[in-house]
């Protein structure tokens, strides 16, 4: 270990944050900018499902939350791409690498939103997952990226408890359909919302290194858990169930048992096979390619300004 | 028409005209050519469905035939909206999005300032926060349409070409009906001539620097849509837009 | 599940998917790439949604809870709707068209080839009709898919993308479930072994002749149509179809 | 007059079909040329304003009308090209001048379809005016394109009984919505039918020598009285009024009186200033644009197949 590395890693055990301007390993760097722009990507490619929905609210109110919601994930996305750029890294090219297949989003965005009760459920199970990994990071070693998640969190904590308020209005005091929708909505999200932490701690190779470097600070499994044992009381009260048989508290542990994720689905959503990747990708690749004109535009005008102003 | 017939048709041209621009920002989400576009358009949006609401409560009051704001929003047909037929023309390209904003900001932005100082008092509140907001909006579109027109050869060719094709609906927004020259006697509605003559600055003003050409003042305008005769977008824009509603008639909360 | 349950399924996907494909075609009225084009869609739609009311009245009598062939077509929502996922992906160009048309005509038609000799009179009697139709549609798709796939250097490009793209709907054309299988066991529906035997021969005969590349036999692909989990362009498709319906359930006459 | 010229204007008289192959005055090859392909362009242009409801239709049974009727038009305007063709016109180009807005159709297309009844209306009172001046081309002096009149002449009926029953079931079986529906079509589409007929026969400069070489057999204003005396009963029938305060039954001289059509409004349509011009060219011309590699295609491959059975 090199008298930097050395420094770097003394820092990082004594929780001071690490900002822009420190010396850090690039493996350190890299794991990060790929972290954070995988995160603001979700943040962006996250807005499509929902996007799906703004246009057919069912009342004022409800479009009103969807699309404060909408516009608070595209500030999450300017925000986290702010703080990876501070790493050195260049927007556009994180977004190319997007748009050709190379970068990653949360997975659970190329599953479809397929009734009114998924903006619900989005919001709760979601967000839900999201938070319990946020909050987590509000602690991660990269000041600008710990920033962030204090901020994103609180904004997510509020759409999170909203969505759940849509389950719960509607199974309160919906009619049948509406209360069959809530649980054809949970059916479909459940699972791709527990594959959201990622695959067995075993079988992340990378988590060990991050947990040192403290960007990650707890494992895939332990957020998992977390997840299921605050989301299982919400479900209970909801009066709703999970599409889990094996789903039963565990008094022994404190925790609650839930049977195996389906791998196979979640490393073939991984591998571009999800109902939606190529959907999602391509709305996204389109609104960038068609708007290059837009952006050109204004770099023009701007430089005419810029002159104008120097010749006057 | 009596004063309260008037206000009421008038009130649902507000509400209806916020509704519609905004529900053809919302068809935007994800699709717009930046991510600082999709939060400033979302952004929008937001007002003027917000803005809407107000409107349409108030006018379901004055209404009280047991109609709320929603059922006002999402169970009337085409021919019974009374929004502006500019709001209901499709987003294209960026170009005409941002035209079809600007025309329509130029003339929301006077029409609010004039309505902060209406008799009636409901309006003049309601109108106040909304300027705030539109003042933005239009600070915004005009921004564009000068970036467009005064940017590239290629975003000068689609902005002359937007305002080409949004033109013959501008004559709608700024030509008095009866009932807008009701709300104008009554001290309600702003002074029909004293909109059309700010509207007309404040757009030659702005497509001026933007080395832009507007369409000809004596130009023919389409117009139908203040007493509900529509393009025949806007029944497409329903069918989505109130879908929930309809199909799922008995649902009273969501 | 009985028979009669599987029959009032399979009838239901039978009707859909003919109604969806038939909203489709209907979608390119006046859009088509020439005015041959535009008589043949509208012929192909029209035969599809006549097959689909076949269908519809049968399955109506046997559901018996009052509905009509009509209020089974305009009154379900998406996650009611069977058809096939193949059937409700967008027009886009017409490459994507054909081939979609292709990859369902080939389905279609044996299916329906088998379905005349149902033991059920019924439904034998309706695919006799329809298989006519269909035998002309697959002429006519699988001439256009060898005209775009041995045409120009630009459609086959165009129509080997269309093959990836509709690649992984084609699973849920040819894969039984427990529906197809009491159909098959009963003597009612096709063989399902013979039935995708069929599909993969023919349709690989047609795009060799075409020389375009298939997908993969064993390709991830995407399915739900059958038991309404959809994609997300079905809940858009019927918010249009069914606007009429929705919007004025009192009429009973149109 | 020129021995051909004789030799034409006596057969014109004589009630003599005129066929591709016989001599025929250039301009009378001109007008024939316009006319039809005007008609064609028509049938096409029609085609949008009910495609604006068939994905819309309220019925299997109305749809399926519809989508009939639609496929009828798209026969009629093949038919119709193909008519013209035989004068030595090329449809390609006929096309692309409708295209640059240098050729006209019916004006009654540039106007909206905004509800369900408009479908009945169109029917009823565009298929009907155009009936009115189809019964008479009949007789024209150009054979195909009397022949080509025959034939659509007998789908038109079906059309226009069909639109009629449209409006008669609205009215007798509808709620208040749908009647109101009814009227409010009739409303918009009665003055724009007037006008079908085209201007007075003292504004219509080229109508004297189309009626000496029997391209027409009647007067716009002849024509148009025809229709007003056939459909105002059907109205009266149906329960419905036409906006216009002036119709009435005048005894003396047997037909109805009416009043004045706005010319300033025909004209304006006639110029590109009507409520759709702009959308139904655009729909047309991007239809055949966007479709140009779908005929090259065709092409190629019908080339390649040529050439293999000449090589086998």
């Amino acid at each position: 270990m090199s008298p930097e590395e050395r420094d770097f890693q003394e820092k990082v055990d004594a929780e001071t944050k690490i900002e822009p301007k420190n010396w850090m390993p690039e493996g350190y760097r890299k794991t990060l900018i790929r972290q954070i722009s995988q995160h603001a990507h979700s943040e962006v490619v996250g807005m499509l499902p929902e996007g799906n929905w703004v246009t057919r609210a069912p009342t004022l109110k409800r479009k009103l939350q969807l699309m404060a919601k909408i516009q608070d994930e595209a500030g999450h996305g300017l925000y986290l791409y702010s703080a990876m750029e501070t790493l050195g890294a260049d927007r556009d090219e994180e977004i190319e690498k997007l748009h050709q297949g190379k970068a990653k989003y949360s997975s659970i965005f190329n599953y479809p939103t397929l009734n009114w009760a998924d903006m619900g459920a989005v919001g709760w199970l979601v967000d839900g997952a999201a938070i319990v990994n946020q909050v987590v990071l509000q602690r991660t070693s990269y000041g600008p990226y710990s920033r962030a998640m204090i901020r994103i969190c609180k904004e997510e904590s509020f759409h999170q408890r909203q969505g759940y308020q849509i389950l719960l209005d509607m199974m309160r005091e919906g009619t049948e359909e509406q209360k069959a929708m809530v649980q054809d909505a949970i059916n479909r999200l459940w699972w791709p919302a527990l594959m959201m932490f990622g695959p067995h701690d075993d079988e992340s190779p990378n988590s060990q290194q991050s947990m040192a470097w403290k960007i990650k600070r707890k494992s895939n499994d332990e957020l998992r858990q977390m997840f299921i044992d605050q989301t299982v009381p919400q479900l209970e009260f909801l009066g709703c169930t999970a599409p889990d048989p094996d789903l039963k508290w565990n008094e022994e542990t404190g925790h609650y048992d839930f049977g195996e994720i389906n791998w196979q689905e979640f490393y073939d959503v991984l591998k571009g096979n999800g109902p939606c990747n190529r959907e999602r990708i391509k709305t996204r690749k389109n609104a960038i390619d068609e708007g290059a004109w837009v952006r050109e535009a204004a770099v023009a005008y701007a430089e005419k300004q810029k002159q104008r102003a120097q010749a006057a | 028409m009596t004063q309260t017939e008037a206000l009421k048709e008038y009130l649902l041209r507000l509400a209806d005209s916020d509704m519609i621009l905004g529900q053809r920002l919302c068809e935007l989400c994800g699709k717009a050519p930046a991510l600082e576009e999709e939060m400033a358009l979302m952004n929008v949006a937001l007002d003027l469905v917000g803005q809407a609401r107000n409107w349409y409560e108030y006018a379901a009051e004055l209404i009280d035939d047991g109609r709320d704001a929603d059922k006002l929003a999402f169970r009337r047909d085409a021919h019974e909206y009374r929004n502006l037929l500019m709001t209901e023309q499709p987003n294209e390209d960026y170009a005409v999005t941002m035209g079809r904003q600007f025309f329509f900001d130029v003339y929301h932005y006077f029409t609010l300032k004039s309505l902060t100082e209406s008799s009636d008092e409901r309006i003049a509140g309601i109108a106040a926060k909304a300027l705030k907001e539109v003042t933005y909006h239009l600070r915004r579109s005009s921004e564009w349409v000068k970036r467009f027109g005064d940017g590239t050869e290629e975003s000068h060719r689609r902005m002359q070409d937007a305002v080409d094709i949004l033109w013959r609906f501008t004559g709608e927004l700024i030509t008095p009906d009866d009932t807008d020259r009701v709300m104008a006697e009554a001290g309600i509605g702003p002074d029909t001539d004293q909109l059309a003559k700010d509207w007309r600055g404040m757009v030659n003003e702005v497509l001026t620097q933007a080395t832009l050409t507007p369409g000809a003042e004596d130009a023919w305008m389409y117009m139908g849509g203040k007493h509900g005769e529509h393009t025949e977008h806007l029944g497409f824009i329903l069918a989505e837009m109130q879908f929930l509603q309809r199909a799922y008639p008995d649902a009273t909360t969501w």
